[in-house]
């Protein structure tokens, strides 16, 4: 009862704060709505016996890419904008569209003859100790995979955003690598009483 | 034990894909950025890539599937690899340092090298999770490069919407992923195919492959999941757009082929009608779509929707011909895509890259070898005998009618005459109309070795044709459809 | 190997004479032409004498020429005496006209080419008449055809010439597509088209019926009415007659062989030499009956009225055709062929005569503009006269012979159609002789009507122009003669052997021998009268003419526009076809077939591009949502149970 | 109270998942939100998995979504940076600006 | 010795050889063209000798392929390397050989850009045809079939005239818009019986319900290609346009594939269909031959005039095929032969004064008898002939055709009779606007006479006209045992058909 209770609370404000994330004309409410979101899609998962995976939504999705997003928004200095013209035009269709398709996802659900029914299983480990017992040996696979992907997302990232300004000075490695004697000194034999005359 | 030699063995080109990605990055990061240096790191790619290619022939060709069975390796899947590398190589090897836009930065060879990485995974994918994260690897760096030139509006407009339209698919089939999940109980494929062969596919299962099939129609940019694909071949660096053209969609058809054929074996019936729609949806729209351009690179985009729907009208078939039909249509698509593509990799106009249609004009007067080759493959991609683009169309067709979608084929060999009609426009262009400024006389050895090597395929097809399709034949046998070859 | 020689002889001349007509050596290719159709007509003679008179009928096969399954036709040569006698007349006239020519076409440059013509003429004339199936016949028949295309259009500078023998081509297509057309009902009954075959089992079909055009008609009836339309458009008879008088724009020794003795005369021989099949088709010989008849009076009546010599001549030409027509179309074969062999004689002459005016004239043709020069060409007039004498049916001139024979078996005949000829017929002699001497009249008497100039000119024609008019004067006098016993005798069955057939109930040839005094003297008085009035009107009272045209204004303009035939076909066939062939191509190929077909299919294309890369909107929500609307249709798709 | 089952838990994602779609089509403002859009799509996938993964009683989902909230972060690293840079040349994250490509 | 030679391969890939000495002969640009020139005529003339060898090693008397050359291609698919000929397509074949060379000359003069790439499609066109008309295995056939319109599509639109590209493209479409309908239907054979090979889909007795299906996918494609009525229009644009030796090809040989199609494929293969769909044909063909005829009469432009005499002509051919019995069959291939050599030598004839006079405006001319008589003599054969003159080789192949309609149709061969009387309707009328008359027009006084290689083109022209017209039976003997063979095939069925009807 109890449990039916959290859930519809749960559900309800994921739904809501969903709606408000695609809704809201300040982007930076609809990452605080998205934050909002996560915080109670954890609860949701927790109601599933998924403790591991709440606590990581939260700390990976609310510590990290909420933030990331609330930063970009910070930076680029959004203002934001009204709706425009032909969005009311849309609207119909677009709902309609959206309307049929929740439909008949919900109405698959509901009339499905083969859904699995049984009540969640406890497993007699906790969710944190199962998770961990398969994801290094079954699935180290997809670890090493998932790993690549994050090495990806860093490459990628870097590489598109790093910009070279032409009057910063930077340490360039494999400049200072290649430097060679002849090119790094000069000798000058002077002679007394010249002086040295720059180039 | 996780890591046996059969593991490694099956593993193989993947085994040299990420130890030279990881070793280019450290180069990348060391050597710096003189001209020298990215060229030693498109070496070791290249390098990277031929290893990669060679130990095709030594990995095993019956089937076999390690990792607790998330990855799978059998004679199709293998034929695929090879596909998959061969087209990298070539658009890693069309690319040297003075002939690219914007991608001239060392790290883009590291992230086309994961991105290929990415595509032998999805080959071998054999588990709903490592479809995904195949699926992904691919995906984020091809995101990266379409965005690569950060100076250009449009290179990061393509970048955007690639991203944005790929995340979207990615969440569709994500959302196609976990339904099947559910109703099945398994993201493992081969559970999959046995809850579905004894239970049949409910309908929460057949939801789930609508998400999952439209998913991967984004990937092979099937109508109506092909908007994407004009705006990323017009916009992304050219260099791109050639990786674009020939690599990922093999990887991409061949996931389509592995999920349909091997998993939903058994939902055959129903599937069929999807790909059926997206078949006869992509032909007419690539056909259409193209006429109008005046973007060569979108145009090859269009062109591409189109041998997309041709490709399917294989897969339509549901049957064991139809997957060798596919196998046979993808051969051709990459040597015609390279070759095409390494002519407008060289199209410059005093030193700037041209991709209008109008900078052809009068190109056989100029250049009456890349117009040569051109003609070719646009004969080719008509589906004019007796060039490899024929023998393409033939085989899947010839299935299709086996299958008995006979109307599904009139559809595509009649949309194949309104394709033929803006290949032959530019023909025209090269051949009927004069140069008002030729474009630059240089051009990189390396792309002409590629045109060459992409005419003499595609010219001579006919003489491969016999063993290719021996071989496709014999691979395609070990797939659960039906079908009689 | 001789009889191959009569066919091949002129052939041979035509060949070279055409290939010295490159370099334009007249000389010899006038010498070759004419000892080329000249042995051919000795040969004749011989051929004459072996087949007709000694009855050595025989069949030369030469070469293979189509062969089809059950469709045979090869080149073979068919002496008989129908061939026989249509050799002599060929080859005689025909080696006339070439000698003829070498004078009259003096003052052409392209003369050797001129006479590689006439000798191709004879070429095909010959394999017109050795025809031993119908296939070589219908060779023959268009060969002629050609020949005559060739020569009409001779002078191809004039517009008028090259007009003229473009239509004497066409309109003979057109009968030749009636002969093509019989051509093929007689294979499809006969499962043959060689003449002995059909003749033999030509009885067997007598009830036989086909569907014709998807209605069953009688099978030879229909067969020998679609070759008489082919003979129609040959001997140019009154539907298909047009053409003839505008051949006269050809050079003279053209319209003397062609348009009068020979060529016009295959129509004639056609019947002829179907008669066993005709025989069996009673409809169609009434049909050729009345056609023959009403072509007799209709182009005399326009005779009366033309001042063109040679349309004059032509005209009749046409008429006297009629008159063999009408004879065949009540079975007097015989009687047929005997005013073909003595009507070339006395037509020629007149045309050669004509020629010679004209030739004395400097190239004059228009009676008005003559007049007054008999005193000048003494020969030329009197061959005219015994042209003319012989043409009105003058007793004992050759005419005479023949035409009466054909009157006679007209009256004798004893059928409507019959009467019908014989009444027409008789009319027609009192033209005939009308206009004839109209022509005598208006061409040598009275006052000359030319300018000085060319009236000093006046001149006879020399030697070689002269000499050919006189065998066939000799034969405008005496062919009839000789011939009436052998052609139209009683022996005449004997004579004509099996290459005529006559049904034993059709006995108009023997009752013409039979018939009363008054039909045969009748044709003579009305030919007599005719010449009194043409006396009295051109030269006792010269103003007559010209009150009697006042007062039948209508009728006389009806007359003089040739019954407004040629006007009536442009504006029927010419011109409608030509627009119909515009609107076709504009409204049928450009703005129908191509506007609907490939111009409209492509824009309908191009639109659809268009709409489609209005849809690429570069909008990324449209994209969106154009996927998801994929996803929804699918979706909808299974969950509306399509899919199961 | 109703029974809490399994189709409640999917008629939630299902729900977010049409939100998150609807919010890619339906959005003109700026690009951060249909990237926050695919968020929730992203989410929604995941209560499934998790869902099914508990009724099921199999293991894999949660592995599914564990990988998944790991993807959808290099996502959206990436994503991000590739905004920075559009945002960088075009100096707009407008979506309607987002049309120099079309046709 | 000589029949243990691959005799059809040397004939179909000799052309190729050619191209490759092109390509490898270099040199200045005046001298790459002489070279090219000289080397495409060597090259075509050789393959032209080469084929003759089929001629005279040719048994008529043996209804079966002859000169058989069967390889492995694409193995165990049924799907072979297979040549040979009969009676039906070794007359195309030396066609082709002869008419190359011919329009190889033809072009001697009047292409004047890029002469080695011209020279490179001609020989690459060739191999094409051959190959075609060669092809044993159905898949092959097509290979060639549609191989033709590259080579073809070029010609057309990089030495055609102002419209070019309108008239390449039409040509291009259409008809291949025809023939991928009949690639379906291909497949459809081939999954039926497991073969492409000719001679096996030829015994191999298809159901009539799909007959009648493959018949439409078939007809689609050969009737665009004959081209038939309405779906001809593609031809007098591409004729306009093409240059004189493109045209002298399309009309000489290319259409005539649609034919041959009818013949080889359609009657054996579909017999059944064939009778059903007869009456369909006839009133199609008999529409052309009026209709097209009196639209020639409407033209203005000489090439025009003379595409759309193709087509009337082809009528005949049409109706010769589809009256199903010996003369019929007989009659259309011989009239495709016959009409392959007149209307190639008409195109010349066209070619001959436009290359002097740059306009094919009939209105232009005038009295070029005064000026170039032997000019005028030779066209005055070919319009002869074309109008089916007894004696030249357009009469046999017309009256063979108008003999087995009539025993096939009453109604047809009256119809189609007509042609005889419109066509010399427009011939004579082109020929007498042309020709005749006195030449005034200043342009037409300075027409130079025909030279030496134009005599040499027409002269063969004419003597095989002339031949065939006086003494056929030489291509008579060979045609005639296998048209034999196939109306009894398919007269059977059109019995049948007639019974149940």
């Amino acid at each position: 009862m109890i449990e039916s209770l959290f859930f519809y609370l749960f559900a309800s404000i994921t739904c809501l704060s969903g709606l408000m994330v695609i809704s809201s004309r300040n982007p930076v409410h609809s990452v605080l709505f998205l934050i909002l979101a996560f915080f109670n899609a954890a609860g949701l998962f927790v109601l599933l016996g998924a403790e591991f995976l709440a606590m990581l939504l939260v700390v990976v999705y609310v510590g990290a890419v909420a933030v990331l997003f609330l930063f970009v928004v910070m930076m680029l200095d959004i203002n934001y904008a009204e709706l425009r013209d032909g969005f009311q035009r849309y609207l119909p269709l677009g709902l309609g569209v959206g309307g049929l398709l929740l439909i008949e996802i919900l109405f698959v659900f509901f009339n499905s003859e083969n859904m699995p029914q049984t009540a969640p299983v406890l497993n007699e480990v906790s969710n944190t100790r199962a998770l961990g017992l398969v994801l290094y040996t079954d699935y180290i696979y997809l670890f090493q995979l998932a790993g690549l992907i994050l090495l990806v997302a860093m490459i990628g990232a870097i590489t598109l955003t790093l910009r070279k300004r032409e009057n910063v000075r930077r340490q360039s490695i494999s400049k200072q690598n290649e430097r060679s004697r002849e090119e790094s000194i000069e000798i000058v034999s002077v002679t007394s009483g010249s002086g040295i005359r720059s180039k | 034990m996780l890591f046996t030699q059969m593991t490694f063995q099956a593993a193989l080109p993947e085994y040299v894909l990420v130890i030279v990605s990881l070793g280019l990055v450290l180069m990348a990061a060391f050597v710096g950025e003189s001209s020298n240096a990215k060229k030693m790191v498109r070496l070791v790619a290249l390098v990277g890539y031929a290893i990669a290619f060679a130990t095709i022939f030594i990995l095993p060709s019956e089937s076999q599937s390690i990792y607790m069975g998330l990855f799978k390796v059998d004679g199709l899947l293998v034929y695929m690899k090879a596909l998959v590398l061969l087209g990298a190589f070539f658009a890693c090897f069309m690319v040297n340092d003075d002939w690219s836009d914007g991608v001239e930065k060392p790290e883009y060879q590291v992230l086309i090298m994961l991105a290929t990485l990415g595509m032998l995974l999805m080959i071998s994918a054999n588990d709903l999770i490592s479809l995904y994260m195949g699926l992904e690897l691919q995906s984020l760096p091809l995101y990266v490069i379409a965005a690569m030139n950060t100076k250009s509006l449009k290179s990061s407009e393509a970048g955007l919407k690639y991203f944005l339209l790929g995340a979207l698919s990615s969440g569709m089939l994500l959302y196609g992923a976990s339904l099947i999940y559910g109703f099945t109980g398994s993201t493992q494929f081969d559970e999959i195919a046995s809850v579905i062969s004894q239970n049949g596919a409910s309908s929460g299962v057949i939801i789930g492959l609508v998400f999952l099939l439209s998913g991967l129609a984004f990937k092979i940019s099937a109508a109506p999941f092909h908007m994407w694909i004009p705006d990323v071949y017009e916009g992304s660096p050219t260099p791109v757009t050639a990786l674009f053209a020939i690599a990922p969609k093999v990887a991409a058809i061949t996931l389509l082929l592995n999920v349909t054929h091997v998993v939903f074996a058994d939902a055959r019936l129903e599937w069929m009608q999807v790909i059926i729609a997206l078949s006869v949806a992509s032909m007419l729209l690539g056909a259409f779509g193209a006429i109008m351009q005046k973007d060569l690179k979108r145009m090859m985009a269009y062109s591409s929707i189109a041998h997309m729907g041709y490709a399917l009208a294989g897969l339509a078939a549901g049957t064991q011909q139809g997957a060798a039909g596919v196998m046979i249509y993808m051969t051709t698509y990459i040597f015609m895509g390279a070759g095409t593509f390494a002519i407008i990799l060289m199209m410059r106009r005093d030193g700037v890259p041209v991709q209008k249609l109008s900078d052809l004009s009068g190109l056989s007067s100029s250049h009456p070898y890349w117009a040569f080759g051109l003609m070719i493959f646009m004969f080719s991609m008509a589906g004019i005998p007796p060039l490899a683009g024929f023998f393409a169309k033939w085989y899947v067709f010839l299935a299709a009618v086996n299958a008995g979608l006979i109307p599904l084929a009139v559809i595509g060999v009649l949309t194949s005459v309104v394709g033929a009609f803006y290949y032959l426009r530019i023909i025209k262009l090269m051949y009927f109309e004069d140069a008002d400024s030729p474009l630059d006389k240089i051009a990189p050895k390396e792309n002409v070795i590629i045109l060459s090597i992409s005419l003499l395929v595609t010219v001579l097809f006919f003489f491969i044709i016999g063993s290719l399709r021996e071989w496709t034949y014999f691979v395609v046998q070990s797939l659960p459809v039906s079908g009689s070859l | 190997m001789l009889y191959q020689a009569i066919v091949f002889l002129p052939l041979i001349g035509a060949l070279v004479a055409g290939l010295l007509s490159v370099r334009q050596q007249n000389l010899p290719a006038e010498v070759i032409s004419v000892v080329g159709v000249c042995s051919s007509f000795l040969l004749s003679c011989y051929a004459f004498y072996d087949v007709a008179l000694n009855h050595n009928s025989v069949t030369i096969e030469v070469a293979r020429w189509i062969d089809s399954a059950d469709f045979v036709a090869n080149w073979s040569f068919r002496f008989d005496t129908l061939t026989a006698v249509m050799l002599i007349v060929v080859t005689s006239v025909s080696s006339c006209v070439h000698i003829y020519s070498i004078g009259y076409m003096h003052h052409d440059k392209a003369r050797a080419r001129f006479m590689a013509y006439l000798s191709l003429f004879t070429f095909a004339m010959l394999m017109l008449v050795t025809a031993d199936n119908l296939l070589q016949l219908f060779f023959g028949w268009e060969g002629v055809g050609v020949a005559s295309y060739l020569l009409i259009g001779f002078w191809y500078h004039k517009p008028s010439a090259h007009k003229a023998a473009m239509k004497a081509f066409i309109v003979n297509r057109v009968g030749d597509f009636g002969f093509a057309l019989g051509i093929f009902v007689i294979f499809y009954l006969f499962g043959s088209i060689q003449f002995d075959e059909i003749f033999q089992n030509a009885s067997k079909f007598a009830d036989v019926s086909i569907v014709f055009l998807g209605f069953e008609l009688p099978a030879l009836e229909v067969a020998a009415i679609l070759l008489f339309i082919g003979a129609m458009g040959k001997s140019a008879q009154l539907g298909l007659h047009t053409w003839l008088p505008d051949a006269m724009e050809g050079p003279t020794p053209v319209s003397a062989l062609i348009h009068a003795a020979t060529m016009v005369t295959a129509g004639v021989f056609l019947v002829c030499r179907l008669s066993p099949v005709i025989e069996y088709a009673p409809f169609a010989l009434d049909v050729i009956t009345v056609v023959g008849a009403l072509t007799a009076i209709f182009a005399a009546t326009i005779g009366m009225t033309q001042f063109d010599i040679k349309r004059v001549i032509a005209y009749s030409t046409c008429s006297q055709l009629g008159y063999m027509f009408f004879a065949a179309g009540v079975s007097a074969y015989p009687a047929a062929m005997f005013h073909l062999t003595t009507h070339a004689f006395f037509k020629a002459l007149l045309f050669l005569g004509a020629g010679s005016v004209i030739h004395a004239l400097s190239d004059e043709q228009d009676l008005r503009n003559m007049g007054g020069i008999w005193r000048k060409i003494p020969l030329t007039y009197a061959f005219m006269w015994i042209g003319s004498l012989a043409l009105a049916g003058f007793p004992f001139f050759a005419g005479y012979f023949s035409k009466d024979m054909i009157l006679e078996a007209a009256w004798a005949s004893h059928s409507f159609t019959g009467q019908l000829a014989f009444w027409l017929g008789c009319a027609a002699a009192l033209l005939t002789a009308f206009y004839s001497w109209r022509l005598l009249i208006m061409a040598f008497h009275g006052k000359p009507r030319c300018s000085d100039e060319v009236f000093v000119h006046v001149h006879e024609s020399p030697p070689v122009m002269i000499l050919p008019l006189i065998p066939l004067a000799l034969g405008a006098i005496f062919a009839g003669w000789f011939g009436y016993e052998i052609f139209v005798g009683y022996d005449m069955k004997y004579f004509w052997g099996d290459s005529i057939f006559i049904l034993p109930e059709h006995h108009a040839m023997e009752e013409a021998h039979h018939v009363a005094e008054w039909v045969k003297r009748l044709p003579v008085i009305l030919a007599a009268s005719g010449v009194g009035l043409a006396v009295l009107a051109y030269w006792i009272i010269p103003s007559l003419p010209g009150k009697v045209v006042s007062a039948f204004k209508p009728i006389h303009t009806l007359f003089y526009n040739k019954w407004f035939f040629d006007e009536m076909y442009d504006i029927l066939f010419v011109r409608s076809s030509v627009r119909l062939g515009k609107f076709f191509w504009i409204n049928g190929d450009k703005k129908t077939i191509d506007a609907f077909g490939p111009d409209g299919v492509s824009g309908l294309v191009m639109n659809g591009s268009n709409r489609l890369s209005k849809i690429q909107s570069g909008y990324v929500y449209h994209y969106a949502f154009a996927m998801m609307i994929g996803v929804v249709i699918l979706l909808s798709w299974y969950f509306s149970g399509f899919g199961r | 109270m109703m029974e809490v089952t399994l189709s409640h838990y999917l008629s939630v994602s299902a729900i977010l998942f049409v939100f998150g779609v609807f919010g890619i089509f339906i959005n003109r403002k700026n690009v951060i939100t249909i990237l926050m859009s695919i968020e929730l799509i992203l989410l929604s996938v995941n209560i499934n998995l998790v869902a099914f993964s508990a009724y099921t009683g199999t293991l894999s989902g949660q592995v599914f979504s564990l990988f998944i909230l790991t993807v959808a972060a290099a996502e959206a690293a990436i994503g991000l940076a590739i905004l920075v840079i559009y945002f960088r040349n075009r100096g707009s994250i407008a979506v309607e600006d987002l049309n120099v490509m079309k046709g | 010795m000589l029949s243990s030679w691959p005799i059809l391969s040397i004939v179909t890939f000799l052309p190729l050889i050619g191209v490759l000495f092109i390509l490898l002969s270099g040199g200045d640009k005046k001298s790459a063209e002489h070279n090219s020139k000289m080397l495409a005529l060597w090259v075509s003339s050789f393959t032209f000798i080469i084929s003759l060898i089929l001629y005279f090693g040719f048994d008529p008397d043996f209804v079966g392929y002859q000169f058989e050359e069967q390889l492995e291609w694409i193995a165990g698919s049924g799907i072979s390397y297979h040549l040979g000929v009969d009676g039906i397509s070794m007359p195309f074949i030396l066609l082709s050989t002869f008419l190359t060379p011919l329009a190889i000359l033809a072009s001697w003069r009047s292409i004047k850009q890029r002469v080695p790439e011209f020279m490179i499609a001609f020989l690459v066109l060739e191999t094409m045809m051959v190959g075609m008309f060669a092809s044993l295995d159905m898949m092959m056939f097509y290979l060639f079939f549609e191989g033709v319109l590259i080579p073809m599509f070029l010609i057309v639109g990089i030495w055609g005239g102002p419209r070019r590209v309108y008239a390449a493209f039409k040509f291009f479409l259409y008809t291949l818009a025809g023939s991928v309908l009949m690639l379906v239907g291909i497949m459809v054979m081939y999954l039926q019986a497991g073969t492409t090979d000719i001679p096996i889909l030829a015994q191999f007795n298809f159901p009539p319900e799909y007959q009648f299906w493959l018949f439409i996918g078939f007809f689609a494609s050969f009737a665009v290609k004959v081209p038939m009525w309405p779906v001809h229009t593609w031809l007098p644009d591409a004729h306009v346009e093409a240059p004189t030796a493109g045209s002298m090809i399309l009309a000489g040989v290319l259409l005539k594939m649609g034919g041959y199609g009818f013949i080889r494929f359609s009657l054996p293969m579909f017999p059944d269909a064939s009778a059903y769909f007869a009456p369909f044909i006839f009133a199609l063909s008999v529409i052309a031959i009026i209709y097209t005829s009196l639209v020639a009469l409407a033209q203005t432009d000489m090439k025009k005039l003379i595409a759309y005499s193709s087509v009337a002509h082809m009528g005949f051919v049409t109706i010769g095929i589809f009256s199903l019995n010996e003369q019929g069959i007989t009659g259309a291939m011989f009239q495709m032969i016959s009409h392959g050599l007149i209307s190639a030598a008409l195109f010349f004839c066209v070619g001959i004064v436009y290359d002097r006079l740059h306009t094919r405006e009939i209105d232009a001319y005038g009295g070029v008898a005064d000026v170039m008589p032997n000019y005028a003599v030779f066209f005055m054969i070919m319009m002869l002939a074309s109008v089916g003159l007894p004696g030249t080789s357009g009469f046999v192949g017309e009256i063979l055709v108008l003999v087995g309609a009539y025993k096939a149709n009453s109604i047809v061969a009256f119809f189609a009779a007509t042609g005889l009387v419109l066509g010399a309707t427009y011939m004579l009328w082109l020929y007498r606007r042309v020709v005749f008359g006195r030449a005034e027009k200043g342009d037409v006084l300075r027409m130079p006479l025909l030279n030496n290689r134009e005599i040499s083109i027409l002269v063969p022209l004419t003597v095989l006209i002339l031949w065939f017209g006086i003494y056929p039976a030489p291509l008579l003997d060979i045609i005639n045992p296998v048209v034999s063979s196939i109306s009894e095939t398919v007269s059977n069925a059109a019995m049948l058909t007639a019974n149940l009807q």
